[in-house]
């Protein structure tokens, strides 16, 4: 089943509201208004946005360190996540999330763990739970190909398999082009499996492969996903394949393709130098501003207004963010126990 | 009111759960341990097979999955086995489970209750023998229950199921046997509430677990060469009942501290140091720690021995305390 | 490449050593020589024999809680042995280890870990060092089907795979017939994965299953194994099936069998009852002597005295454990560090 | 001697391993940091590219491989990542490591060396902010360093690294970019000895790691307002240098305890029953710990600052111990 005409163009504007909201990441990093390390979703925007599209209201989500984007695609509101990231007081998490724990609880966030192995885990226990409570919610557990090197992984999988419980995994492959140890970053995908689908199938879990720069190919995968697992089938494995963006190192990320200019989507004059495969080939949001421009979902003055519209949006959130108050010192201890 | 052992109390409250929630789980390698207490178990396992899991093992995985569950509301009660079988689950403890709430500004909570057994096993060698109260009471979040009566156990299990923190219920693997008196209501016991077992005007011996045992028989003992311990039973560490403990030791002057977990950074040097800190006026003499000596335990009961807390290396420690009062600089 | 006459009759003395050693340690538990917890290698002895025959005295091994056959068929003194096991200061480790750490380093046996995993993992390190240092020797990790659910075993074969380390992987499988928990006992082979060798499989480890009850067979595929490795051509992994022994179940194995009646090898006027099946199909040790005989390799008589030899031989060491000398309680800090 | 910081005196001492020992190996999922410092590590790099592992992310295994390769005698350099990371590794350190030796009657040695980064980062919210000195401690079997100046690393590290026994090396975060005075030649210093950083005669402030430069900063502040402290660098926890801690405390009679790591059952409270149990006759007033507050460490740095210990409340706690001598009941 594919989009009608209102769905690609939100899709498109809920994947262009992630970009611009990174880019704004970065520049209040090099602006110090937070200082620790953090991660981007550039480039993976189309899987949060499809995949959140696939989701129902009462599903629950455990994600990892780079959750930015999934939070978004699932409605949180760009000011407070703002605010989160900059540890506001007024923030989706009181400020005590950061960029790396945003759990949006209204929008069925269990958990955002920066533990590699934790999402995967500990989405495992919310499938228990909800095929324990009754109904048909499932779990969705979001993580990267490093996950797939911890051993709770294949724990977690196995449990998964062997009770049948209801959880989409969801592995970002973002390692296609990693930087790896050569650039000062982590080694992910170090794995002597040579396709990382072989590991859920070897516990009998269906797996699928989906290009992640195409939106529509996640959603339907994912929808096949959900159908399975919310039909109480066990656990399905959907295993996108995304190139890394450039900017993705530890500890902190950058934008060596500068902030992204839509007109590249019908405007070919400025797509060259040293990433223009990123321009032409991997940025997911051009990608998909291309193909509705073909096939006439939209036209260059819709994108021009929705870029400014999103633009407008986000930088309120930056406003409404850096005119957050902190948190007291005190409050500190309020939420150590219920 | 009826004796009952540590299994009997356990399935008390199990029984009770499993009745008023008819999606509580419990789940484990060995639920009520592999000894002759899985007996005790065995008619319970049959009425609600159905909500009894046996993992694989791999508790770092099933305590994750537990965690994970509790997010969305389920109850559990989650059993690990033997104190080190959870080292491979303590990233999900220290990193998950304790920090989940206060990482989320409150909003997500995790109502989940891990059960571990621990001790010295006469003979359990190196990898069997932890007493691990220590290392988990350096990891905030985690309310940390250390019954001895199984009286306690019963109530205190009770509430720590039902509490919305993340519990960890650590009891003694010689005490599923132990027998006491078990009021047969359902009852709760608060946390953070120390229990005087025994009144004394001498020495205040403090002590949790099984340790409670040894203080008591520590302390005829010392009744007999006229000295009066007062034994307090923690019954739980986090939250820690600091004022039963400086009170006797207020009236005592004197503190040991009896504790079967290793000496360096345990629960004996936690409860000297608070008491140095805020009950400082008090002593009239050094606190003494009898805990478990400082190394990994060898395979046979002798050198065990050397190595664990007794009645008797509490006598010798209460005696000293109690004889000599040091001039003060 | 089968073994010759003298070589089959010298393995099944050494399986019939660890039966009766066995046997021995069940009298001595009853007699509360000793108290904690143990295990039987009963019923495994064809594979502890067999795969030392095929190892050489310079490679490593780490095993696991169920050591006992592996120690003896390696060539370790019963007598230092069963002193051990009653945590006697003569004993294999000075009587630190009891019986589930029995570390002969003496043989090449680098640790014995009773936690689930710890061997596979070690085992792995060996191999790491074997291939540093040069040489050609190999390393072996035994463990059970259980360890295959932990998932430090998974990323320990990710990394033997990964830098080609040279371990030859031996994972006992007792677990048909399981008692698992009907029987009060651990769970094992709680595992979704139906064939176990899909495991090393996914990590491109190449893979044997063999019956555990032949001695002759497990020699051949352990020799392959070993060749493989110490080619250098990376790790691999041998799965051996073998029933699991009625009297297995934790904490307190029995003699649900009785003491062994090596004259059912010919006579089978005594061979019914509850576990005629055992004596018939899964007993190793019955089923090598039977074989023997078959093949004239042994004769009655022979049978006899070998086993009148191997009692001999026990029950002296059970005479020496018990008259040694139990460690002086300050020791027991004679060895936290070097 | 030349001005260097941690990077480049663990370079030091890697290099010198690297070239006395053909088989040494240097392995770790970012060996020296992977902020700026991995700049430095870059020629280093690619000189001894055959003998640097970037193991998968799986610390559970490789921490074992380590020691099961050291149980073989191969030296190597582990590098953990971040403290948190070695929780996927506890029960391999705690059951394997720890335990070898003892559980093998001295047969097996484990001479491997084990390094983590600890400490708040100014925001690294719940999972990333550990200082797990009080839970390592806590595990008997292992030897702990908590250096603070460079110069202490290299020569600490070099020990490490020759030592026999299997060696937890806790370095600071913010530790890589930390300059000292570095001795260029080769050179160990020997475990279980602590140094007087500063001499007073009016109260000793005990720490550790970064602990040591705000308690530095801190008897600065206390020197303008006439009080004299003493600190003193731990450099080793186990050993421990209890002779410096209880020479320095019978001097100066009162205590202060620095430590980065959360208050129950850590290094401060360890300290503290330490000398309250054998230094008592010299205190003057109550042992003041100042330690991390008993929580998970919320994402911003408003609240990370509430929690951590500082220069302000060493200052506060040193002028409260000086000030008051309780009475003595
Ligand atoms: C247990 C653990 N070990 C190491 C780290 C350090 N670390 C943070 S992100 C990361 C790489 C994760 O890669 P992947 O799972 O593919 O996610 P990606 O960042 O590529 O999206 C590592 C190793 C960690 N957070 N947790
Ligand atoms: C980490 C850990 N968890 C649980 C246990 C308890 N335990 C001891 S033996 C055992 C079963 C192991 O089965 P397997 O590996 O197949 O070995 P077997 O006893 O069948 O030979 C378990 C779960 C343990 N020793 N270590
Ligand atoms: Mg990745
Ligand atoms: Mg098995």
């Amino acid at each position: 089943m594919t989009w009608d005409k209102a769905q690609r163009t939100a899709a498109l504007e809920s994947m262009l509201t992630i970009r611009r909201f990174e880019e704004t990441v970065v520049g209040l990093f090099l602006e110090h208004e937070f200082m620790t390390h953090f991660h981007l979703y550039i480039g993976q925007e189309a899987t949060g946005v499809a995949l959140m599209e696939a989701l129902r209201p009462d599903d629950r989500i455990a994600t990892h360190h780079r959750n930015h984007g999934h939070v978004l695609a699932r409605g949180a509101d760009p000011k407070l996540a703002l605010a989160e990231i900059l540890g506001r007081e007024n923030g989706i998490n009181r400020g005590a999330g950061g960029t790396m724990h945003m759990s949006d609880t209204d929008r069925g966030f269990i958990a955002t763990s920066a533990i590699v192995g934790g999402s995967i885990s500990l989405a495992t226990g919310a499938g228990f739970a909800m095929k324990t409570q009754g109904g048909d919610a499932v779990a969705v557990g979001l993580f990267g190909d490093g996950a797939l090197e911890e051993g709770v992984s294949y724990e977690s999988l196995n449990l998964a398999a062997l009770w049948e419980l209801p959880v989409l995994y969801v592995c970002e492959n973002n390692s296609e082009g990693a930087l790896g140890s050569a650039g000062g970053g982590f080694p992910t995908s170090v794995s002597a499996v040579g396709d990382l689908t072989d590991i859920p199938r070897t516990f009998g879990i269906p797996v699928e492969t989906v290009d992640g720069r195409d939106p529509e190919a996640v959603f339907d995968v994912a929808s096949k996903g959900v159908a399975y697992t919310r039909a109480r089938k066990g656990p399905f494995f959907v295993h996108v394949a995304t190139a890394r963006y450039a900017g993705t190192q530890p500890l902190w990320p950058t934008l060596p393709t500068g902030e992204t200019d839509i007109s590249m989507a019908w405007d070919d004059s400025g797509v060259s130098g040293e990433h223009e495969q990123w321009y032409r080939e991997h940025d997911p949001v051009l990608g998909y501003a291309r193909k509705l421009l073909a096939s006439g979902d939209v036209t260059q003055d819709e994108l021009k207004e929705m870029d400014a519209r999103v633009r407008e949006r986000i930088s309120e959130a930056r406003q409404f963010a850096l005119d957050s108050p902190r948190p007291t010192p005190e409050s500190a201890l309020d939420h150590v126990f219920a | 009111m009826a004796t009952k052992n540590y299994a009997d109390a356990m399935l008390d409250v199990l029984t009770l759960c499993m009745e008023e929630d008819p999606t509580f789980v419990v789940m484990g390698n060995e639920v009520l341990g592999i000894g002759p207490e899985a007996v005790q178990f065995g008619a319970f396992q049959e009425k609600y097979a159905d909500r009894i899991y046996f993992p694989p093992c791999s508790e770092a995985s099933y305590s994750a999955l537990a965690a994970g569950a509790a997010m969305c509301g389920q109850r559990m009660f989650l059993h690990l086995g033997l104190a080190p079988f959870s080292y491979p689950a303590f990233s999900t403890i220290a990193s998950e489970v304790a920090t989940a709430r206060q990482g989320s500004g409150g909003r997500v909570s995790v109502p989940a209750t891990f059960h571990i057994s621990h001790g010295l096993l006469h003979g359990g060698a190196s990898q069997h023998s932890e007493s691990p109260m220590g290392m988990y009471w350096n990891v905030a979040g985690i309310e940390i229950v250390v019954p001895w009566e199984p009286g306690d156990l019963k109530g205190l299990l009770r509430r720590a199921i039902r509490s919305d923190n993340p519990t960890l219920v650590i009891t003694h693997a010689f005490g599923y046997g132990t027998e006491g008196e078990v009021p047969d209501e359902d009852y709760e016991i608060p946390f953070g509430e120390a229990k005087v077992k025994r009144e004394g005007s001498d020495v205040t011996i403090v002590a949790c677990s099984m340790m409670v045992a040894v203080s008591m028989a520590a302390a005829e003992q010392l009744a007999e060469e006229g000295i009066e311990a007062e034994v307090i039973d923690l019954r739980t560490l986090v939250p820690l009942d600091e004022r039963a403990i400086l009170d006797s030791v207020a009236k005592t002057g004197h503190l040991v501290i009896a504790d079967e977990g290793r000496l360096r950074c345990g629960v004996a040097s936690e409860i000297a140091a608070t008491v140095a800190e805020h009950g400082f006026e008090s002593l009239k003499a050094p606190p003494a720690r009898v805990a478990r000596v400082d190394a990994p335990v060898p395979g046979n009961a002798v050198q065990e021995a050397f190595l664990a807390p007794s009645a008797e290396k509490l006598v010798a420690a209460a005696r000293e305390v109690v004889g000599g009062v040091p001039a003060r600089a």
